[in-house]
């Protein structure tokens, strides 16, 4: 394969490990004005970061290698995520596709790994979380495939770099209305991929309640740190996507340094923007009782697949 | 003589020696001679396979008492993929049962049927001829029936099992019978060559079609017919449960194989549909019901019926694309069926071995009484782990590899034009995502809960890692998961070629690139760019953990540090239950909670008993009614043949007024 | 040869008329030992009918055909009903009913059906009659007006079978279909070969004894030879 | 040549002679299988014969392919039945003469098999008409050979239901006769009849052959006639049983087949095809509804010979070559499997004084001796491969579905899967479970006794008994299919005899 691709993949993933902390930072920060306080400001996360990594992981007796081992899979299948997602730059790699089915597959790698973590400590509170984790993400899955296949349509591929490429050259196909439904459609998904309210309060301390912090409730030190570093880049990465399917301008379109720079400046803007957006959103909104919650998931994937039809209609 | 002809041979003479060792010797050593015997029947399949796909053809004419055409013996490239699937599986399988077997199962009876189960199996796809065919298959059934039996002295349910199966089995053959019946007066031939290509115009076609498919069906375990695995599975010993459930159902999907792609090519569009519907149908089905399962096995089964579900909706795909002039997405679509058929051979018989292993070890089938395998049987546990991995389709397996081909062939395969493509592709797309997300949860769940955690119950604090001779074929399997994953290219191109497609050859670094739709993917290269980007994260951990090392035995969290008791852990039933809620009326379980007060007062509960059982909804609703009714009725039909030999007179006396007004009428 | 109207075929008539009328007799009458003689009756016109197609057949077949009907009276109108009224009388002696009673029919309804199952058979028996008299070798195209009686005498005594609930009644039964058979054979073929004729009467002849012995260890079994006795082996 | 055509039915009238007198309790045990020897000798020696067909005194004794097969299967089916079934051999303490019971059924079956041998190999319809009644005569003692009410009953319902039966058959004969007569060749003769030379009037030949069939048809077994054969099948002894389901109904068949290809000479396919479907179809209706709840296992025996003969008179109603050599393959391999089957049922009986299915259970952890060559009989009638039904099952459903009868076909298959059903799930019951679990019901007290004292409950006969032939029968049933030398040519010129039409 080629080597700039594979370069630019690479500065997409630095790009996205230092932007990760600072998104939620934005959200963090931002949500502490919407509701009057004054926040830990936007490097709070960082610091968190650096903290734990000097700390002594503690893990339950009984546990097994997972606990080790998991961590680290969750932190590398999002690390892969950022390479394959296209945020910076649209330049699809020749021998492994940004088909959002593998992105997907690579995300369930880190879902799995983290479920299995929820599981290892034999707590009850990490069983409840990954059940429920799981059970989202198997509702979550029809919605991403047909919203993909629904943008897919126009493009002839399902090729992240080359769909979002497509909607850049021909902004008109953004607000084609098969554009619109399946992005409101991927939207959900991605709140519900990375906890976000209304499906998941990621700022709770009951765990009766908790979803995804039930999972990390056993994790500690560096352990700690790399699951919520992953957990950040997919935040980021996921916002990064839908960042750029709606607003794709900026997108780089070859390998140069200029056009990359300015691929990452436009990202940083796109991100901040929606990381603002989704706290504004989440201030407004209040948890959804977990078993509506497929409910919702059910109305995204009838989004999707109107999109679909609707695609029929303009291609 | 050429070597797929000396292949067919050493089959023959294989299994008779195999019969014969474990008639003649006793004990061990029957396990090892008759063992190493069957592993030599399925080793000689699979090279026959090999030389077959290699380009090898022959036909063997076997004649028979009646005249009627001889039976023939020529497998094509497709049968050969077969052959090489069914032998691979069931050289794993036989050494595997040389360790396992034990008891019942090691009976010389057990081990002739396994030697007779996997001669009929391989000679299935090699037969050539309509007669030769029901001859492979009869011998298949019959000896997989006695497989099922082992146990019976010991457990009541294995007869039941074994009844279902026999009789689903001989419904099975009825439909295949009568459909090639048809199909052969439609054609004008028995044997395969001169059918191949028959018209699908006409009645007879279409009955030939329709009985065929369900008679396949039934084998390959698809939803209406799938009701003897949940039953048969649990009960057979698990060498036969993994035969049975990767490669003989993969036969059901051979067929309707051999009867929609090389029989009768040009389907309608309706029958393609048929095939969707039951597919995808019998997809979701099977992996909600394996989704709640609690019985390991059983759950392994549900799921048998769901791959085989996306295997025959993907050849439905296939089908329809093709009478809809989409080549390409078609080809794809076709080396997508076969493909997951491999890759579910692999990882299930991986999964099944696993499971027998800790059947064997803790003789618990019940994953609610699981947990914490992993410290006392590690090996078990890898390689159920790859196999779950596979079975979930993820990364990087042969399932990951055979779910983007089918999903490429489904994007590619759009034709907005076409009102039926246009309607059917997109449905089918999210019924195999909701699959591909169910099978997920299921079996991080079965990993999860038989593995990690603590044990539920004391007899698998006891359990003791599997021999050696169970050990190695169960990472075989688990390396022919990953294999399949990693260098899919090989496979890709040789399933393309046996169906006579274009469809697929290797790219770069063993990768597959599906040159009807033109879309590349090398895993191997997606583990290198992992590697990368995941390299610097490691060598920090590595260091920090060599800089500071964890503390290990702390308790795990139980709000305030009490340490909870093993009960308290989420089992198999409460992770399953957002599952079981959210489609409740697709499952219908039957539940009982029953509350003791205590005698001072009745707001506080002494005990709470809560009881689950979820039966199929397909064998309640639809199998049970039919028996009774057929029961009956035959009863009904006792009271006429009540002994009174005037009312027997009586019936002669009716039939010969008939018959004299018929004759001079 | 005969023509309709000559002393053969009126001959011929009216044994055909006795076979028809005994046969009817057999229905109606319920006293068993009154049946036994009907059936010698039988058996007698029976002989009758193959006599006078003996004599006025072709002198081939006559001599033949004379001993045929010598063997006819000496089996059906002596030697059958015979073993038939000593078993009558050893039952009845050993206290065994004399009357057939309890039958599924009563006379009213079976007399209806005899004259249903006469037509029936008028009706059945006109490819045989026209096949037969297809063309008059022999005697047979004349006599073949009769031969609907032999047919209607088979249904007859079917209905016996059916009808009757009596070991002793059921014989009878057999033995009028039977001489209905016989005479079909000698209204259309003159008779059977002689070899085959000695075969089915030996044959015959067998049976009868077999279901004699048969009856009488089934009254000493099961103390009655009440058909209805006898249901133990259902389904 | 023509010696050996006389050897049969004079052997066994020797024979039968031979057993009835007090000589040798020897002989007479024996004489029933040196009787089979014989016919199966003689069957065989006329199938190995080539050149002209040989005859005996005009058309009395004629043996064409077809009869010298059926000698052959005959012979076979009563070697089996009657070897296997020979009482165990005295030992030297209790040696003494044959009881007069035991003489009188060493007689009966010798005469049974004489009657049968003469039936196939004779040319003449009205002699073939006479041997089948004979059989019905010889056999009815046999039948009620038990005594008991319950047999006696049996034996009434079978005499009177087969003599009636067979009369009709006589009709038709009868006019056959007539037929030939009116058309200037008075005979009887099947050659004749077939030969297609005589201007036989059709409607007549239509009348005699629906008579002919239908008489036939009850001595075979046929619904609706075949009310006789359960309550004949479970009362007799067990090798008679095995007798009449494997000789007789073949015979009796046999018959018919030849009055199809008469009907066939003369009017056509037509006719009879509708009878013989009507008649299987429904025998396979009766046997599937019969054995699905059936409670007695030799009645379930007797159900499943319906159920093969109708099979058989569907084969016999598709017709061809291929479809008639099929018949005969079926005819081969249910004889031998049925009279095996027969025999263990006997022997079971012997074991555990009772027919009841529910009360037999865990046969296979107690007694593999009766349950092996059960389950594998079973497996044979079920039509598995590797035996010889399967082949002709197979064979009938594709010849008959491109003979345009599918609708038929589908009915026949979803019925066989009805009786395979039943029989699968009584066996099951019977054989399968542990060993030690008593069995439920009221008769179960007696049997578990009987086990208990590790004798066989009385009156039965043994509970043991040779092996050697159960395997031949089996064997033999298991590989003729694949023999394509020499039964394949024999088969197929046995066909060519009745598919001359």
């Amino acid at each position: 394969m080629s080597v700039a691709p594979l370069v630019v993949a690479l500065v997409q993933v630095t790009v996205a490990v230092a932007f990760a902390p600072l998104v939620v930072g934005v959200t963090r920060q931002t949500r502490a004005r919407l509701e009057g306080r004054v926040g830990p400001g936007v490097l709070q996360p960082a610091r968190d970061l650096r903290k734990l990594l000097a700390k002594t992981p503690l893990r339950a007796a009984g546990t097994s290698p997972v606990t080790v081992v998991a961590p680290v899979v969750l932190l590398t299948s999002s690390l892969l995520l950022a390479a394959l997602v296209p945020l910076v730059a649209a330049l699809p790699l020749s021998l492994v596709p940004g088909d959002l089915f593998v992105a997907v597959s690579v995300l369930l790698l880190g879902t799995v790994a983290i479920a299995l973590l929820g599981l290892d400590a034999g707590s009850a509170f990490g069983g409840m979380g990954s059940s429920r984790h799981m059970t989202i993400s198997a509702l979550v899955e029809p919605t991403v495939l047909v919203s993909v296949y629904a943008l897919s349509i126009p493009v002839g591929s399902s090729a992240l770099a080359l769909i979002v490429a497509a909607r850049r050259d021909h902004p008109a196909s953004i607000a084609s209305p098969a554009g619109v439904l399946a992005v409101v459609a991927l939207v959900i998904v991605v709140i519900a991929e990375t906890g976000r309210l209304p499906i998941d309060n990621p700022s709770t301390h009951l765990e009766l309640t908790m979803i995804h912090e039930a999972m990390e409730l056993e994790q500690s030190g560096r352990d700690l740190a790399w699951v919520d570093l992953a957990s950040w880049l997919r935040l980021s990465v996921l916002l990064g996507l839908v960042g750029n399917l709606v607003l794709p301008w900026g997108v780089a379109g070859s390998a140069g340094f200029g056009p990359v720079l300015l691929g990452a400046l436009a990202l940083a803007g796109k991100l901040a923007l929606l990381a603002v957006l989704l706290a504004a959103a989440e201030v407004a909104m209040a948890k959804l009782r977990l078993f509506r919650v497929p409910e919702l998931l059910a109305g995204s994937f009838v989004l999707a697949f109107l999109a679909v039809t609707a695609s029929y209609l303009v291609a | 003589m050429n070597p797929v002809a000396w292949g067919l041979l050493a089959q023959v003479v294989l299994a008779v020696c195999a019969v014969a060792s474990a008639l003649a010797t006793r004990g061990h050593v029957r396990n090892v001679l008759a063992g190493s015997a069957c592993a030599g029947v399925a080793g000689a399949g699979a090279v026959t396979g090999m030389s077959v796909l290699a380009g090898g053809t022959v036909a063997v004419q076997v004649t028979t008492a009646l005249p009627v055409p001889p039976m023939v013996l020529a497998p094509d490239r497709l049968g050969g993929l077969l052959m090489l699937l069914v032998g691979a599986v069931g050289v794993i399988a036989s050494v595997y049962a040389i360790g396992y077997v034990h008891g019942a199962s090691a009976s010389r009876t057990q081990w002739a049927a396994l030697a007779l189960f996997l001669l009929g199996m391989q000679l299935v796809p090699a037969a050539g001829d309509v007669v030769a065919f029901l001859l492979a298959w009869e011998l298949m059934a019959a000896a997989s029936t006695v497989l099922v039996l082992a146990e019976h002295a010991h457990r009541h349910t294995v007869r039941h099992a074994a009844v279902w199966y026999a009789v689903m089995t001989h419904l099975s053959f009825v439909l295949i019978l009568a459909g090639f019946a048809a199909l052969s007066a439609a054609g004008g031939s028995t044997s395969f060559a001169a059918l191949a290509g028959t018209g699908t115009a006409g009645a007879g076609a279409t009955v030939a079609f329709v009985l065929l498919t369900v008679g396949f069906a039934a084998k390959a375990g698809l939803v209406p017919l799938h009701v003897w695995l949940p039953r048969a599975h649990p009960e057979a010993p698990s060498h036969a449960s993994a035969l049975m459930s990767a490669a003989m159902v993969s036969l059901g999907a051979y067929g309707i194989l051999l009867v929609g792609v090389r029989l009768m090519p040009d389907a309608p569009t309706w029958w393609a549909v048929l095939l969707i519907a039951l597919g995808a149908g019998s997809a979701v089905y099977g992996i909600l019901h394996a989704g709640v399962a609690t019985d390991l096995k059983r759950l392994l089964a549900y799921s048998t019926s769901e791959n085989l579900g996306l295997v025959v909706a993907a050849i439905g795909l296939a089908m329809l694309l093709r009478t809809h002039h989409v080549p390409g997405a078609a080809s794809a679509a076709i080396v997508a069926a076969l493909l997951l058929l491999v890759s579910h051979a692999a990882f299930k018989a991986t999964l099944f071995l696993g499971a027998g292993a800790v059947l064997r070890a803790t003789g618990e089938r019940d994953l609610d009484r699981m947990g914490g395998l992993v410290h006392t049987m590690p090996w078990t546990a890898a390689t159920f782990g790859v196999g779950s991995l596979g079975a979930a389709s993820l990364p990087v397996t042969g399932g990951f590899v055979a779910e983007w081909t089918l999903l490429q062939a489904l994007i590619h395969g759009v034709r907005p034009a076409d009102r039926v493509v246009a309607v059917v592709v997109p449905l089918t797309l999210g019924l195999i995502a909701l699959t591909a997300g169910l099978a997920l949860v299921t079996f991080v769940k079965a990993f999860g809960i038989a593995f990690l955690a603590r044990a539920r119950s004391a007899a698998v604090l006891g359990a003791r890692e599997a021999p050696w001779s169970m050990r190695v074929p169960m990472v075989l399997g688990a390396l022919g998961v990953l294999a399949l994953g990693l260098l899919p290219g090989p496979v890709a191109a040789a399933a393309a070629s046996a169906v006579g497609a274009e469809g697929a050859r290797v790219a770069g670094l063993g990768g597959v690139e599906l040159t009807g739709v033109g879309a590349v993917l090398s895993p191997a290269a997606l583990v290198g760019l992992g590697a990368v980007v995941a390299l610097p994260a490691l060598v920090l951990v590595l260091a920090l953990a060599r800089q500071r090392p964890a503390t290990a035995d702390v308790l795990a969290w139980g709000c305030g540090g009490v340490r909870t008791s093993p009960r308290m852990q989420y089992n198999a039933t409460s992770y399953a239950e957002p599952v079981m809620r959210i489609f409740n009326d697709a499952l219908q379980p039957s539940r009982d909670v029953v509350v003791t007060h205590l005698a001072e007062s009745t707001y506080h509960a002494e005990r709470v008993r809560f009881s689950q059982r979820v039966d199929d909804v397909v064998e309640a609703r639809l199998f049970r009614p039919l028996v009774a009714a057929a029961d009956a009725l035959a009863e009904r039909a006792r009271r006429v043949q009540n002994g009174s030999i005037n009312r027997y007179l009586g019936f002669s006396f009716t039939a010969l007024v008939a018959v004299l007004l018929v004759v001079a009428g | 040869m005969s023509t309709p109207g000559s002393a053969a075929t009126q001959l011929i008539a009216l044994a055909a008329g006795a076979l028809l009328v005994t046969s009817v007799l057999l229905v109606w009458r319920r006293d068993l030992s009154a049946q036994v003689r009907l059936l010698t009756l039988q058996g007698v016109s029976l002989a009758v009918l193959a006599a006078t197609i003996g004599l006025s057949g072709p002198g081939s077949a006559r001599a033949e055909l004379l001993l045929v009907a010598l063997l006819v009276l000496l089996l059906r109108a002596w030697l059958l009903p015979w073993v038939l009224g000593r078993r009558l009388r050893a039952g009845v002696a050993a206290g065994d009913a004399a009357r057939e009673d309890g039958a599924r029919l009563n006379p009213t309804a079976s007399l209806v059906l005899v004259a249903l199952l006469t037509t029936v058979a008028y009706l059945v028996s006109r490819p045989i009659s026209e096949g037969v008299a297809a063309d008059g070798v022999g005697i047979s195209g004349p006599a073949a007006f009769a031969v609907p009686v032999g047919v209607a005498m088979v249904l007859i005594g079917f209905l016996l079978l059916v009808g009757r609930s009596r070991a002793m009644s059921q014989l009878i039964g057999f033995l009028v279909l039977d001489n209905g058979i016989a005479t079909v054979a000698f209204l259309t073929a003159a008779g059977v070969p002689f070899a085959v004729e000695l075969g089915v009467s030996s044959d015959v002849l067998l049976v009868v004894l077999i279901l004699a012995v048969l009856s009488r260890r089934i009254h000493a079994q099961v103390g009655s030879t009440a058909l209805d006795s006898m249901t133990e082996l259902k389904g | 040549m023509t010696a050996i055509l006389l050897l049969p039915p004079l052997a066994a009238l020797l024979i039968g002679a031979g057993a009835a007198s007090p000589a040798s309790a020897l002989f007479t045990r024996l004489s029933g299988v040196l009787t089979s020897a014989v016919l199966l000798a003689g069957g065989l020696a006329l199938l190995a014969h080539r050149g002209p067909t040989p005859t005996l005194g005009g058309d009395l004794l004629r043996a064409d392919p077809l009869s010298a097969l059926m000698l052959a299967i005959v012979g076979a089916v009563g070697l089996t039945a009657t070897w296997a079934g020979a009482a165990p051999r005295p030992g030297p303490d209790e040696r003494r003469p044959a009881t007069r019971a035991e003489r009188r059924y060493a007689a009966l079956v010798a005469l049974f098999l004489g009657a049968m041998a003469i039936a196939v190999t004779t040319d003449n319809l009205g002699v073939l008409w006479v041997a089948v009644e004979a059989t019905t005569i010889a056999t009815a003692f046999l039948v009620g050979h038990r005594g008991g009410p319950r047999s006696l009953e049996a034996a009434w319902k079978y005499v009177v239901l087969g003599s009636v039966g067979i009369a009709i058959a006589l009709l038709g004969t009868v006019l056959l006769y007539a037929a030939s007569r009116s058309a200037g060749e008075a005979t009887l003769s099947w050659t004749r009849l077939v030969s297609g030379e005589l201007p036989l009037d059709h409607g007549l030949v239509r009348v005699a052959v629906g008579l002919a069939v239908l008489g036939f048809a009850t001595k075979a077994g046929l619904a609706p006639m075949h009310s006789w054969l359960p309550d004949a099948h479970s009362q007799a002894p067990a090798p008679v049983s095995g007798l009449m389901s494997g000789v007789l109904l073949a015979v009796a068949f046999y018959a018919v087949l030849r009055i199809r290809s008469i009907a066939d000479v003369v009017l056509g396919p037509g006719l009879v095809r509708g009878l013989l479907l009507a008649a299987g179809l429904g025998s396979l209706t009766v046997a599937a509804a019969l054995i699905l709840r059936q409670r007695d296992h030799k009645r379930m025996l007797a159900y499943s010979s319906i159920e093969h003969m109708g099979v058989l008179a569907i084969g016999a109603a598709v017709g061809g070559p291929v479809a008639l050599a099929a018949v005969l393959l079926h005819l081969i391999g249910h004889g031998l499997a049925k009279a095996s089957l027969f025999v263990v049922a006997g022997r079971m009986l012997a074991a555990e004084g009772t027919t009841t299915i529910a009360e037999v259970r865990g046969l296979l952890a107690r007694r593999p001796d009766l349950a092996v060559p059960l389950v594998v009989g079973m497996t044979a009638l079920l039509g598995f491969p590797p035996f010889a039904l399967f082949f002709s099952e197979v064979a009938i459903v594709l010849a008959g579905w491109r003979a345009g009868l599918g609708w038929a076909m589908a009915l026949t298959v979803a019925l066989l899967l009805a009786v395979v059903a039943g029989l699968v799930r009584a066996t099951a019951a019977m054989v399968l479970g542990p060993a030690h679990d008593d069995p439920p019901g009221d008769g179960g007290a007696a049997t578990a006794a009987a086990r208990a004292a590790g004798r066989p409950a009385e009156g039965h006969g043994s509970d043991r008994g040779p092996t050697t032939p159960l395997v031949l029968a089996l064997g033999v049933t298991a590989v003729i299919g694949f023999v394509a030398f020499p039964v394949g040519p024999v088969l197929a010129r046995a066909a060519a005899v009745l598919g001359l039409a």
